[in-house]
């Protein structure tokens, strides 16, 4: 069988999966399921670059999803009457004053000789600049914080149209990624790992308490969108009139429309980031990037700047996750920062990369959709399942109830299974690298 | 003469179930005392064939006698346990292992005290005693030579296999490990080893074969083989 | 023919182990209703579990959708977290304009969202719980308090309220310290909170989650000895827990002194869970509540019935405890004005939100017990 | 006097806590860190084996109590380890049987066992909640206290209390017994050795006559001994309770790499960082302060660095630059 | 062209090359030989700026170079071989040689997007030259081969060839012969010879067959213990004392095994 008809049976498959959830759930579930599966793809793509084509074990991706989170409540919310005024200049200051103390800190560090002195001169210029900070700093967190809390209490954004906030976003995620590329990436494997996800941590931790930016975990609701509201459509004589037409109910239409305007936006950066990525893999610039994660020392003999290429892609794969991330909080109107767990937002997409099978573009698509489709649609099968093993057993037997209590949890046992299998039947991936 | 202690009969195979053979119907056979040197240009299937002895390839035809015994279809594992030891000629070490520790696995499948061997091989390689307690990674090229050969001595094979045991030796170790070599013969131990330092390899064989894209090219004793012409015009760079 | 009601819980993930009792809390008053068999002439109602996982609002949205979308279901008694509660409510209640009653969401976040009148909740908001703690610390006559929380939208809210009516009646917060649940240590948070001192720990998390960890720490290590338990705090686990160690502790959690309380854990009990695991009793009364209005507006469409939970749930009219469903759907069906109170005397007010009765409790020989009512 | 109570306290909140929570961490983290040293991969179903091992002496320690048999003052779980230990090992074997075994003879790359061993985790993890559910479960007894805090002010008339706990003590005790034990084994024995070799060079070490799947499996029974115990531990110190078990996985990565994968020592170091790291950067030192220093200098802030919010992320600062300055962590650990 | 001085690299207490001052004349073949263990490929290293030294410097046409990194070594046009192969393994010959050449204009994103077509001639270029080099080495018909999966010999065939993809100053040549056929060995010296003769390459080769050094290397020096032992033409070395000690030996003991 070529490759490129097992690939287009793949594809193949996952359109019936997603057509027979329309068919036998409902049409908006597969929607749905789509609109999340594009999303997902786009973090896979991201991860495959850093992994699959330079070996950068990153494990921090759910920080840059945040941040391409915070991105939309910044730019598309409207700004907070009066906090700026209150404190906004003066946070704006602090955080200034708190860059500075860093910046002077590692002027010391490469100025000074090394020795004791240096030491102390570090340690004193930190702890100047960070009580410094926190005296300027704190005061503006307070004066924002304090205006009506219980449904503000942040600075607010800057109410620019949402759409501006997915390229924002990959730029948040970028300039993260540049600090941390620049003071991480000597590390290798699995101590990178560590490094990012503890990067990934700190940014969320910041997200959670720093309650002046986006309201911390008192979450931000309601936030804009770029499509119409379903209830606005359901409202307008026009579309009510078109879906009578299709003979379709105008709720279920409206709900319909609004995902596939959803997926149009969702694929349109899909397919552009795919068709760069793809570019960019098939030219002179991937085999150097597949050198480098060969063999890194001999790269370096060959004149490649490893270092260089490392941030480089490093900051690129974490835009793209930025830019997914503010997509995934526009599709949620909400941004929940306790909802960024590592389990979710970093370890199921490197399940889809690896599922779907790592170097290769269109296998992290692909795994983008499956592992998508199934972690969604494992609930429901982890309780057929069960209800069909217990079919046979008697009612009220405390077996069966048991059983049946436990289904919750089935859903990861199942998706546990499934991955076993996957990984079983194609070890190095659906879609192997060449 | 009965069979020779080690026969490696037509062995045809390769890599991979489904890949191209590397060996094409390839004998190659060592009896007790002897040297016999494998020579051969670049990916002839040298290495490929010693592997094959060793049981590290799925052979598609052909067989393995041990001393009288079939050995095809036994594992490397339990090849060692018969007393088959193996130096191969890529990542021939245990990097992390200290050189005292990589040559105690040498010995892993012995129970007796083989604290004489290891004076043994310390008296040969002198630069190990000095690192002994090293980690064998942080060695030089041919100190790391010297920790792989030394392992498989270790093991007191009753047969031993040498894949480019001088590579990137110096000439003084080289001469010594020869002499070694032959000292280990001498105790009735067959020697198959594939050389490049062929001529200096081939002078000490008591049978040579040349291979060429996995199969026989020339067989014949040493000294025949680096007198014929062609072969040294070929193989031995004139 | 049946009707459907979806019940989205966080079934995995942090609240995993009190989900289990809210569910059968809101199964039971469904089964209550189906077995009257005077529910629109006869139909049975149908729970449909679905995961909220209570932190993944991804996960989350797809469960409902699937539920209304798929399954059809009528309303939502749900979702549990705040965060989880609002992607649902935008992205799938309203634009399919359907009802949803969450028991425990209680951000006031959601007091202003937008909701097109289709979102209520039985758990009463953070705001008024701040005044029953104050009341309750002042009349016992305690100056200096220390805050911990458990870090989200329900604790931090919640302890934003007790700080700010705390100061106002005079009196001093000496800390207020964030606690991740699910976490395995809690030393350092308890050293800060001991370093700070204070007369008394108010310990705004859940039981069976990080505020468990805090006061086991707390009192191993002698940092505090009196603590205020919230709501998320009371339940069974904490005698179990802890017992006579907490003798002379006390706090607050929705309830009243009228009888639906008790009848509820008595329900409970026959129905093989605990009634007083927390916000089982309002996913009872949230249940309750979507059947009742059903009913009272004849159809199983939202927006029909949604107008009337409110009136409902609200006084004037014949007081309806748990157990008591049957009795209430004749009372509708006879045209009778009803008040439901329910098992926490569902009050609701403003944005369709509880009111919040209290019942105050505290620790003697190792067990609380109610000793009195806000 | 005063400085004595400044000691105390500072002990009884910082010091103690945080070298017990070292223990813990560090318990696990040799389990991580013996996989990763061995079978070369970062074993994310570890945390879960933890809560398994964990699980099965729970459930016999009921049983125990329920038979009225008891340990005198220790915890009766230390009496059902054996059994938990024995129940972790047949699960990891067949777990090794059904699962790794392909990917270790396809000579899968690590990244592939990592994912793996991700799906091992939601499997186990969902047997845990299946078995014994997703609450929390106590099964503590025995004496709780070697020295609590009230007894601690009765003996010395000091105003700061001090408080050890029994499982803190036990925690500590195994910590060390253990890593001194592993050490030895894996630096002295012929199997341990074998199992470096194993590590470093399969293919020679196949050559050599170690048998692999001895290694693999020697590897697998230590791993479950490991994990149990500080499975137990932790609950009988804590609480027994799956979720928190997963969560634990974190910082016990944390100190297994920041102490140097693959070394037992550099386990014991990473956890004992991490630990301290939590508890001590986010201190507040009012209380030691107020004791210490004279009245007239006593704060009125709580002279705290970080409010504790931070916790998580202090500690990951710290790890970062460990890491930064030692990239493959404190005791050279090896990398893939 | 090269100048060492007094270089000193330490690994912990151990000294792997403890004073070495060398000069590297340009346009001359220089051999490098010793012991095992004396610090002729750490010594590599240090002037590669794969290691950095302890202390001591390395000049290059005047300029120090001491602790630059290799990348930027190698646009200066200094290129080294590996002593133990370092091919990329899972890509084939062919791109691990066209993987050499820098300043390739599809190595720039940018391009890769909005230059397609000068990429386009760049490439076919580059593949010529590739399959030369490879046809010269007598492995064209691995071009398409993953190099992870060649004989050992290929691999030290493709490091060396790599060296023949881009016009260097100097290259350095660490053990290039070993594993290497002799006759292969011998052709590859005369293209060591010719690139030097015709396009000025400097050489320095670390090789312990002697043949081989003796065709090729003028100067030639002995390491010893991490400093230089001996220098001069092969001849004089061969006959020094010392080295004859450290490292050529005297050939064979058990001669009479030889035609046993
Ligand atoms: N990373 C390291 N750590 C410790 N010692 C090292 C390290 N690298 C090399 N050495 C030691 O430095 C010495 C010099 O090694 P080097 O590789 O330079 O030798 P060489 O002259 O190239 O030998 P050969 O001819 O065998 O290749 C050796 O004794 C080796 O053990
Ligand atoms: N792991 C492998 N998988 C597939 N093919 C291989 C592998 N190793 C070697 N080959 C191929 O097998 C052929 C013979 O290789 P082998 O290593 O036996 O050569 P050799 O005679 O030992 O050469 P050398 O002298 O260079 O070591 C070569 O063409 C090589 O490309
Ligand atoms: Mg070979
Ligand atoms: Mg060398």
């Amino acid at each position: 069988m070529s490759d490129t008809l097992r690939n287009s049976i793949y594809f193949a498959l996952v359109a019936l999966l997603i057509i027979g959830t329309g068919i036998l759930q409902s049409w908006n579930s597969a929607l749905f399921i789509l609109n999340m599966g594009l999303i997902s793809a786009i973090m896979a793509l991201g991860v495959n670059l850093q992994w699959g084509f330079a070996g950068l074990f990153n494990v921090g991706i759910m920080g840059f999803v945040a941040l391409g989170g915070l991105a939309t409540v910044l730019i598309s919310m409207p700004p907070v009457e009066g906090a700026w005024s209150a404190g906004g200049m003066r946070i704006l200051s602090g955080l200034a004053l708190g860059i500075m103390s860093i910046v002077s800190t590692i002027l010391v560090f490469k100025r000074m000789q090394s020795g004791r002195n240096r030491t102390l001169a570090m340690l004193a210029v930190l702890s100047i600049g960070f009580f410094a900070f926190r005296a300027v700093f704190d005061g503006g967190v307070e004066a924002v914080e304090a205006i009506n809390p219980a449904n503000a209490g942040n600075i607010g954004g800057l109410g620019l149209p949402v759409l501006l906030a997915w390229p924002i976003g990959g730029v948040f995620a970028a300039g993260a990624a540049w600090i941390i590329g620049k003071t991480a990436l000597g590390l290798r494997s699995d101590y990178l790992a560590i490094a990012t996800l503890g990067i990934a941590e700190i940014v969320i931790a910041v997200m959670k308490n720093e309650d002046w930016m986006a309201r911390g975990v008192k979450n931000v609701i309601g936030l804009p969108r770029p499509v119409p509201y379903e209830i606005d459509l359901q409202n307008s004589a026009e579309f009510v009139a078109k879906a009578n037409a299709y003979g379709i109910d105008p709720v279920t239409a409206s709900t319909l429309w609004v995902k596939l305007l959803y997926a149009g936006l969702f694929a349109v950066v899909l397919i552009v980031i795919f068709v760069m990525a793809q570019a960019a893999l098939k030219s002179p610039w991937g085999r150097m990037m597949r050198a480098i994660r060969d063999n890194e020392v001999s790269s370096e003999a060959m004149g490649k700047d490893v270092t260089a290429r490392h941030l480089q892609i490093f900051v690129l794969g974490s835009a793209i996750c930025g830019i997914a991330g503010a997509m995934i909080t526009t599709l949620d109107g909400q941004l929940t920062p306790t909802s960024y767990q590592p389990l979710r937002f970093t370890f199921l997409v490197w399940l889809m990369v690896i599922v779907g099978g790592s170097g290769n573009n269109l296998g992290a698509v692909l795994g983008g959709f499956v592992i998508w489709f199934f972690w969604v649609q494992v609930e429901p099968m982890g309780l057929a399942f069960l209800t069909l093993i217990t079919s046979g057993m008697a009612e009220g037997s405390a077996l069966k109830a048991h059983l049946l209590d436990s289904a919750a949890h089935m859903r990861l046992l199942t998706m546990g299974i499934i991955l076993l299998c996957v990984l079983r039947f194609s070890p190095r991936g659906l879609i192997p690298e060449k | 003469m009965s069979e020779p202690f080690l026969i490696g009969q037509n062995m045809t195979g390769g890599y991979s179930k489904g890949g191209p053979d590397i060996l094409h119907n390839c004998t190659i056979s060592v009896d007790r005392g002897e040297i016999a040197v494998i020579v051969g240009p670049n990916g002839a299937g040298k290495s490929t064939a010693m592997k094959a002895v060793f049981g590290m390839l799925d052979l598609r035809e052909g067989s393995v006698t041990l001393d009288g015994e079939d050995i095809t279809s036994l594992s490397p594992q339990d090849r060692v346990v018969k007393g088959m030891g193996f130096v191969p000629q890529t990542s021939n070490i245990f990097p992390s292992l200290t050189v005292e520790e990589n040559l105690e696995m040498g010995a892993f499948i012995r129970t007796d005290d083989f604290s004489d061997t290891m004076a043994q091989i310390y008296d040969l390689f002198p630069i190990l005693k000095d690192k002994r307690s090293q980690a064998a990674g942080e060695l030089s090229g041919g100190q790391r030579q010297q920790v792989a050969v030394g392992r498989a001595l270790m093991t007191k094979p009753k047969l031993l296999m040498l894949d480019e045991p001088t590579a990137g030796v110096s000439p003084i170790v080289m001469d010594e490990l020869f002499d070694r070599i032959i000292d280990v013969a001498r105790t009735g131990i067959p020697i198959l080893m594939v050389e490049q330092n062929a001529r200096q390899a081939l002078e000490i064989a008591d049978k040579g074969y040349v291979l060429v894209q996995g199969a026989n090219a020339h067989t014949g004793s040493g000294k025949e083989l680096l007198a014929n012409p062609e072969v040294r015009q070929s193989f031995l760079g004139g | 023919e049946d009707v459907k009601i979806g019940i989205i819980l966080g079934f995995t993930g942090p609240l995993e182990s009190i989900t289990p009792a809210m569910a059968a809390g809101a199964e039971l008053a469904m089964k209550e209703v189906t077995d009257s068999g005077k529910f629109m002439g006869g139909s049975a109602v149908v729970p449909v579990r679905g995961d909220s996982t209570c932190i993944d609002a991804a996960a989350a949205t797809s469960a409902a959708e699937r539920l209304v979308t798929s399954d059809g279901v009528a309303g939502i008694m749900g979702a549990d977290c705040s965060g989880v509660t609002g992607a649902i409510l935008q992205n799938v209640a309203r634009p399919n304009g359907i009802v949803m009653v969450s028991p425990s969401a209680t951000s006031p976040g959601l007091s202003t969202a937008e909701d097109d009148g289709l979102f209520f909740r039985t758990a009463p908001s953070d705001a008024r719980q701040g005044v029953i703690v104050t009341n309750i610390l002042q009349d016992r006559g305690f100056k200096e308090i220390a805050i911990t929380y458990t870090n989200n939208d329900y604790g931090k809210g919640l302890a934003d309220a007790i700080q700010t009516e705390f100061e106002a009646a005079g009196g001093t917060v000496t800390i207020v310290s964030a606690h991740e649940d699910g976490k395995a240590d809690y030393s350092a948070e308890v050293g800060a909170l001991a370093s700070a001192g204070g007369e008394v720990l108010v310990v705004a998390g859940y039981v069976d989650q990080g505020g468990s960890g805090v006061v086991r720490s707390a009192l191993d290590t002698g940092a505090f000895e009196t603590f205020y338990f919230p709501d998320g705090m009371v339940g069974a686990k904490l005698n179990e827990n802890f017992g006579a160690e907490l003798n002379g502790s006390f706090g607050a959690y929705p309830g009243t002194d009228s009888t639906g309380a008790a009848t509820f854990v008595g329900m409970a009990e026959g129905a093989g869970f605990d009634g007083t695991s927390a916000f089982a009793p309002e996913s009872y009364d949230a249940a309750a509540l979507i059947m009742m209005a059903m009913a009272k507006a004849g159809s199983t469409a939202s927006a029909d019935y949604k107008d009337h939970i409110m009136d409902l749930a609200n006084a004037p009219g014949e007081q309806i405890f748990p157990g008591e469903l049957a009795k209430a759907l004749d009372l509708i069906a006879a045209g009778t004005e009803i008040d439901y109170v329910g098992a926490t005397a569902v009050e609701l007010v403003g944005a369709g939100e509880s009111a919040g009765n209290y019942q105050e409790i505290e620790f003697a020989d190792g067990a609380y017990s109610t000793i009195g009512y806000r | 006097m005063d400085l004595l109570n400044a000691f105390v306290a500072l002990a009884n909140f910082v010091l103690i806590p945080a070298t017990a929570y070292g223990a813990q961490l560090a318990l696990g983290a040799l389990g991580v860190t013996l996989i990763y040293g061995i079978l070369r991969f970062s074993n994310f179903a570890h945390g879960d084996t933890m809560a398994f091992g964990a699980m099965v002496t729970v459930l016999f320690t009921w049983w125990f109590q329920s038979m009225g048999i008891s340990f005198g003052p220790l915890p009766t779980a230390l009496l059902a380890l054996p059994f938990g230990i024995l129940g972790c090992i047949g699960l990891l074997l067949f777990t090794d049987r059904v699962v790794y075994k392909f990917y270790r003879q396809q000579k899968a790359k690590p990244v592939i066992l990592v994912i793996v061993s991700m799906g091992v985790m939601f499997i186990m993890n969902g047997l845990t909640r299946f078995i014994i559910g997703p609450d929390d479960q106590r099964f503590a007894d025995g004496e709780r206290f070697i020295v609590s805090v009230r007894s601690f002010k009765e003996m010395t008339g000091l105003q700061e209390g001090l408080a050890i706990r029994t499982t803190q003590g036990i925690t500590l005790v195994t910590a060390v017994v253990v890593v001194a034990a592993l050490f030895w084994f894996l630096n002295r024995t012929r199997t341990g050795k074998s199992m470096r070799a194993y590590s470093d060079n399969e293919d020679l070490a196949l050559l050599s006559g170690i048998n692999p799947e001895r290694v693999v499996m020697v590897t697998w029974i230590i791993v479950a001994t490991l994990a149990t115990i500080a499975g137990v531990l932790y609950g009988l110190d804590k609480t027994f309770k799956p979720f928190v078990y997963f969560q634990l996985l974190l910082p016990i990565f944390a100190a297994a790499i920041v102490g140097g994968l693959g070394n037992p020592l550099g386990a014991i170091a990473g956890g004992f960082v991490i630990a301290f790291s939590e508890v001590t950067v986010t201190y507040a030192w009012k209380k030691v302060l107020v004791y210490a220093m004279p009245e007239r200098l006593e704060p009125d802030g709580l002279v705290q660095l970080l409010s504790t919010d931070y916790k998580f992320a202090v500690s990951f600062v710290i790890l970062l630059i460990v890491l930064i300055f030692k990239p493959t962590g404190l005791f050279k650990g090896q990398s893939v | 062209m090269i100048e060492v001085h007094d270089l000193h690299k330490h690994f912990g207490g151990f000294h792997a090359v403890d004073g070495a001052t060398l000069t590297i004349e340009k346009g001359s073949i220089t051999g490098l030989i010793g012991p095992n263990g004396a610090g002729k490929t750490t010594l590599f290293n240090v002037i590669a700026g794969v290691l950095p030294p302890t202390s001591g410097r390395v000049i290059m046409d005047g300029e120090d170079i001491t602790g630059l990194p290799p990348h930027e070594l190698f646009h200066k046009g200094l290129l080294r071989t590996f002593q133990i192969a370092h091919e990329f393994s899972s890509m084939s010959c062919r791109e691990n040689l066209m993987m050499v050449p820098s300043g390739q204009s599809g190595e720039t994103l940018w391009n890769t997007w909005f230059g397609r077509k000068r990429i386009a001639d760049e490439e076919r270029a580059l593949r010529a030259k590739a399959d030369e080099v490879l046809e010269f080495l007598t492995i064209e018909h691995l071009a398409d081969h993953k190099a992870g999966q060649v004989s050992g010999g290929q691999k030290k065939l493709l490091e060396l060839g790599r060296t023949m993809m881009v016009d260097a100053k100097i290259v350095f040549l660490d053990e290039v012969g070993a594993g290497v056929n002799r006759t292969l060995l011998y052709t590859i010296s005369d293209t060591i010879k010719r690139l030097n003769e015709e396009r000025g390459y400097t050489f320095v080769v670390i090789e312990h067959d002697m043949d081989f050094i003796d065709m090729l290397c003028n100067p030639v020096i002995c390491m010893a213990e991490g400093h230089v032992l001996a220098e001069g033409t092969l001849a004089e070395i061969k006959a020094n004392p010392e080295v004859i000690e450290a490292y050529l030996g005297t050939g064979l003991k058990n001669k009479d095994k030889v035609g046993a």
